[in-house]
């Protein structure tokens, strides 16, 4: 009885998922297995040497691996899908002259994130214990390194890159919609670079790489300031160094709206960037398995939904009391709004707070597209009303509503916080991607001509009509 | 032979054509057009931010028809094409052109034969 | 040895995946944890209070809860993504006059539904003990109770809510294509109100909330009727209240068809609400953990795929052999009658089943559409067909086809008890909506006027062009 | 205490997971349950009667089990989902008259498909030790037969059955994209049935039913060539039977483009088919429970996504260097390259290796097209270049740059191996389908007249345009 | 001068272009429209559902020329346009009108050196 | 009465705009057409593939006016319509066709009155 109880021990328990590595390819499960070999993540052996709670520590280990690590990829292509969003909304909410030009700028700014921050990012986002500058420069490294096989951590490393690449991306591909129209195309691969391989992941490491604004106690759950502000206050800069789209106001300063070509495309995006944040912020809970993070991380969802949900009436409302008429794009901005604005503090607030804040955002959007224009910066999309005012005001909101961290001891203290290391982070991203995108125009190269620009990008930067008519398609088209 | 050329609203193109179809008027072409006029009623809403519209949709139509229809076609297209019993703004125009000739591709006829 | 064994029995297994509460915000884990504390769900005392035996059931839950959890989230998601197939399918199949309302409708009955659903239908729904009317009317109350930590249940209440409340929408939602190009915006916003707060939590509670229709032994999976069918036939209400679009037919009565004016967002549209389905009917198995739940969750996505196969093709070649030309409209809406036929079923029949049900689902579709025609109803995008009709098949084919659930006796019994309470949720559906629809005319704000509709909804009720022109706007499309 | 340890192993343990099949249908839960009664799955009984260890190590498989069928059925779902990236990317590529008849091929492939699957492709495929000629060819069977209760596998065949089925309509539709504007729907749906019947299973009966060419040692992890050359191939079979559409190529053979009418799709489908791919790659690893399975499943992932992003770069920068202008179709098509050329091959390469393959991919794409254009060979997406040549490349490329598996000992002999296979695949592919492309030439069925064409397939084989104007929709569209 | 405007088929659009070329003619405005004629053929299907199609798809060519032009341009595009050796209904019509004037906005150029 | 058919470059709609405005011309007509001109400058790209774009795109205005109105009326749009200080081919041309008559719709008005 006894010695069964052992086997239990020693033998039984071991094979727990052992050897199971098939794979589509019934040849090629040899070469996982081998791979599997280089890390080193043979249970069996290891359970062997080890006493018998060990053994089952060992287990637990490998299966909440297991679950974080495969929830965790899910959540990073309901991120990527984000792209196919991003993409629909500005393509909607843009000429259709400019349509193949921003699908161009979404498609690549991914690629080249991707690349640069394999190259550089990452490293400099997750510094560990190897700083340059204590705090606040990450020591760039390359490529990701595989899970040491001893000691597998909490989910594997490749799906943490493909997570956090993620991320990058979408604080990238935000400012896109912002110099929509008139930035060259060259211009827009190195401002996305630029972003993805330092900007982004500098201010990124301060926060969640370790950095000294994580010490100072700051709150950013899924980066409502470090992820969306950033490419919010990026854009920003874009936008004003660019000028506004010609036509856009009058010699006189009256402010003339340049309507989307497919409202469809954006409402389409929106949905889709609705289902893509359930991987932006229940992701960020970064474990998953055991009953309180599978608690935690569906309820981060319920407090995105509301704030998403309440986001999209408080803008509707506001819009219809102010311009009495109920105008569509305004809602779809305040969902993105409330989802900025809840993805701080998505965590720590009950669900009327969430109400609150998604409200709020959705209401700030509304203000922030009158104030620019009032302001004459023409930001096409909406990209700093939405993303940068909501992601400061979700920055600010965590301190306000948000269940204290350690070590703050008071609402204010922590609001006080909140609003230091927001201002610091906008101000990094803005000021930096300022000098930028003002280097690039000193070279001539930011924006296009006058006459390129009347032409639409379309056809003067790619060559290409994203709809041809009939006669331009040589008939084929009917 | 004359050639009419309407600019209708595009809410109107079922009525006129119904009312041209009373006048025995079958044959029609009809394209999108937008027209700058008198009319500036329409606001448009874009983004929480009211403009009024420039340029407006409207209906082009082009009729080619013999001396004796021009008179009834003219009334049919007033009649269907008018907002209300007063008119309204924007209601839009009528040209009347000289036309020269008419040609059926089909059959190669010609003049108000081919009509 | 003992020794070893009770440690292990004591300590060795509780930190089955306990403590590994990280978070993207390393400090936000602070705040998780403390989250989690107030849960009180630390495993690691609860298990030290427990007796061997229960450490291990409690471990045992533990996992359960957090696979159940995490994959009821994921498919949540995919119901919610749903949305934007719903979106897609309204607008392509409908006039581009009307896109803006059609979108402006589909993410506000989403928001609107999501904050009545966590107001009063959720509670509504699920009653639990607390009935107002026994089997009839719960008891209403707010918000989402989080999880009770010494007895975490199944799944969390949060991920729960999400899922649901994403089938609420659904319902909601079905009712915008009946009623579209000629409703009233802000009439179409009271109604969702009502759907969502009430109709259809009422009679969901009578089946999915343990009431009377449950007791009877009425069998609906996923919800063929106390969904679709509930959508369906509150959109007929609303369709035959309303009357037909201005044109639709004739003095006469000739009917003639208004087309959709972009086919390829129709079938994106579907392909996204078929992905969305597996959401739907295998995250109706609500438990998935466990060898038997797993297999029956994939079993039930498999007899899904085939209903939904058999579906298309049983309408292609329906349409084809009536009218002689292979219409794809109908093709389209014949997959989504193959899913709403198998929803009710799909965990309870057998493969050939399936493909009968699908096929018989997807010929209904095109009968069904004919049929509105005859009686000149107008149903633009065949809301009825597809969801109303279907759906009716659906709980039927489940008492004709289905595995006899414990109680019922025959399948003559079966086939009574589905019909009866088919008939019952679709009257309900029906005349109450009918007397919202009624209402909402008697108060002169239901229908636009002649006007407004020939203009378009999009210009009249919202002022703006889903598509504008060139000359629209200004010349910056080009 | 022994007593409290014994039934710990024969009482305590059992319940893991146990019982709880609940369903959204309360009443349900109990057809579900006797579903697993059927399938014997009642593992209370089957571990009573068990010993301690091997209740143990039966758990350890459940949970292994549910772990690999849950996300092998998301997995599935992903790819499933890949129908609508290619249906989008076909429509956008494509002229705005064949817009229908893309779609409807595209819709009813996969339903087509996933009933020739059920009852003869899937067994055809995986024929396990039932071959009609041992290695060549399986032996027919229809349908999915359930999990055996006393050894339920690694995997549900449910979940599996629809991950394959996906894989089959891939295939299928890869050629949709290479006909299209020219042939009949009758034909297509005949190719169809053919291919997902019979051809795509027989040969990757070779590889992956453990045929042949596995005995060989040739590797091909999710399928470059079993997969997409096959796609690839049988579609270049059809554009060469098929001729190229009119208007194509002048009578004095000078290649005219015939611009695809809506980049945005075609866009918005190669986001979707990147989104996708996360379950072709990643799924493909077929068992995702315990730490190095999932380590694996994400590290697939990541030389995916490396690999999708080299393509994308290189393909926009060949581009631009032959013809001076960054053209976005071709960085679409190379996303597809990159991501066809690392399917083989994503298991077993380094990092630097999947963006050497990825950007070889997407210069390859590029490459392709224009060499298509110089042969007079009209395919109107690039399915050959893309799923063709790509997938030749990726088949090579593991033998360049793949670990070696078992039983293989030098690199030139894997290269000879890889390139062995995969000619003997591609010329299946190409040579059976060119039969019976040829077949449905002879009897006049296979391309429409020239009126029709130029018309446009819509009108003439669907009787609908895809895009009504006002007039043609009775003054619906305004 | 005479302004040439035709009504065509879509289909017809590259043959009357090289019809026109061999005639000399190679400036031409074209643009979509819809007409309503004697045709009435083509049947739509929409939902399962069989509608004739009311207003067809056509393309306009306008064209202005000299008048020793108009007659080989009107004989080239019915020649380009009709469908088969016996044209189909719907093939189209042409309207020849008066032109008084014709400036090409570049040069500022005006008259039969313009056109 | 004479109706102006002016073909411009579509990047040109808002500067003709403005010069018709400048000499009191408020009425318009405009509607999308493709050209097929002298101009053959655009290259068009296509899946790495260039062409020359064949029809090009291009902006038609449709304008009557008395005859009092038809030289600063052309004026204006060759100011306007002209690309740089010499133009360019592709700038356009201005048809002037004479009209007999002119209605209002809104009004029934005819003749000058009612332009
Ligand atoms: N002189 C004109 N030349 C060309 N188009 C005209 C002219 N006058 C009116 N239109 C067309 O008719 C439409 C209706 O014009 P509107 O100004 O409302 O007419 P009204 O003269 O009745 O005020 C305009 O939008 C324009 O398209
Ligand atoms: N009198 C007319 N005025 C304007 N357009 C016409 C006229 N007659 C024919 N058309 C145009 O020519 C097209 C072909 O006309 P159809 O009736 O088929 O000609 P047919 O006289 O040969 O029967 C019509 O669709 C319409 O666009
Ligand atoms: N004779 C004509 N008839 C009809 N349209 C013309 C004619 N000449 C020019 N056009 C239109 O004007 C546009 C500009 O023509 P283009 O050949 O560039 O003029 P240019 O005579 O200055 O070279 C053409 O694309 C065409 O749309």
């Amino acid at each position: 009885m006894l010695t069964g109880l052992l086997l239990f021990g020693l033998v039984g328990m071991p094979p727990l998922w052992s050897g199971s590595v098939i794979a589509q390819d019934g040849a090629a499960a040899a070469g996982a297995a081998s791979t599997a070999d280089e890390a080193g993540l043979i249970e069996t052996v290891a359970a062997a040497e080890a006493t018998e709670a060990e053994v089952v520590t060992f287990d637990a280990a490998d299966s909440a691996y297991t679950i974080n690590t495969l929830i965790m990829f899910i959540c990073a292509v309901l991120v990527l899908f984000m792209q196919a969003g991003f993409a629909m909304v500005e393509v909607g909410l843009n000429s259709a002259k400019n349509t193949v030009n921003i699908l161009a700028k979404n498609v690549m700014d991914l690629a080249v994130g991707v690349i640069l921050f394999l190259f550089i990012g990452f490293a400099l986002m997750y510094p560990g214990d190897s700083w340059l500058v204590d705090g606040y420069l990450g020591e760039p490294t390359s490529f990701v390194v595989r899970d040491n096989p001893d000691a597998p951590g909490d989910y594997s490393s490749s799906a943490d890159f493909l997570f956090q690449v993620a991320f990058a991306a979408t604080a990238a591909t935000i400012v896109s919609g912002a110099v929509a129209g008139r930035m060259k195309f060259g211009a827009y691969l190195v401002y996305s670079a630029v972003l993805t391989g330092l900007i982004y992941p500098i201010s990124g490491s301060w926060k969640w790489g370790g950095g000294f604004l994580d010490d100072m106690g700051f709150q950013d759950f899924a980066g409502s300031v470090v992820v969306h502000a950033v490419g919010g206050f990026a854009g920003l800069a874009g936008a004003i160094v660019l000028g506004p789209r010609l036509g856009r106001f009058t010699a006189d300063g009256k402010s003339i709206p340049l309507p989307g070509h497919n409202i469809a495309f954006a409402a389409l995006g929106v949905f889709i960037l609705w289902i893509g944040w359930y991987g932006f912020n229940p992701g960020s809970q970064l474990t998953y398995a055991g009953a309180a993070n599978a608690e935690a991380t569906t309820y981060i969802a319920l407090t995105t939904t509301l704030a998403a949900s309440a986001g999209a009436i408080a803008a509707l409302l506001t819009a219809w009391a102010l311009f009495s008429k109920p105008d569509l794009t305004m809602a779809l901005n305040g969902v993105l709004g409330g989802l900025v604005a809840i993805t701080a503090n998505c965590d720590r607030v009950a669900q009327w707070e969430a109400l609150v804040i998604g409200a709020a955002g959705g209401a700030l959007v509304v203000l922030g597209i009158l104030m620019l224009d009032k302001l004459k910066i023409d930001d096409p999309v909406g990209a700093w009303p939405v993303h940068g005012l909501c992601g400061v005001w979700g920055g600010v909101a965590t301190g306000i509503f948000g269940d204290l961290p350690d070590g703050i001891e008071s609402v204010g203290g922590f609001i006080a916080v909140q609003s230091i290391a927001t201002v610091i982070i906008c101000a990094w991203a803005f000021f930096t991607m300022l000098g930028v995108f003002l280097a690039l125009k000193a070279f001539g190269v930011l924006r296009v001509s006058a006459e390129e620009e009347q032409a639409g990008l379309d056809i003067s930067e790619h060559g290409m009509h994203a709809y041809p008519s009939d006669g331009v398609s040589g008939g084929a088209i009917a | 032979m004359k050639l009419i050329i309407a600019i209708i609203q595009p809410s109107k193109l079922e009525s006129v054509k119904e009312a041209l179809t009373e006048v025995e008027v079958f044959r029609l072409t009809v394209m999108d057009c937008q027209g700058f006029g008198r009319q500036r009623g329409q606001t448009g809403l874009y983004r929480g931010h009211e403009f009024s519209v420039n340029l407006l949709r409207k209906v082009q139509l082009q009729i080619a028809v013999n001396e004796e229809f021009v008179k009834p076609t003219v009334d049919a297209i007033v009649a269907g094409g008018r907002s209300g019993g007063e008119g309204e703004i924007g209601d839009g125009k009528i040209f009347v052109l000289p036309m020269d000739d008419c040609v059926r591709i089909r059959t190669g006829e010609r003049g108000n034969e081919a009509i």
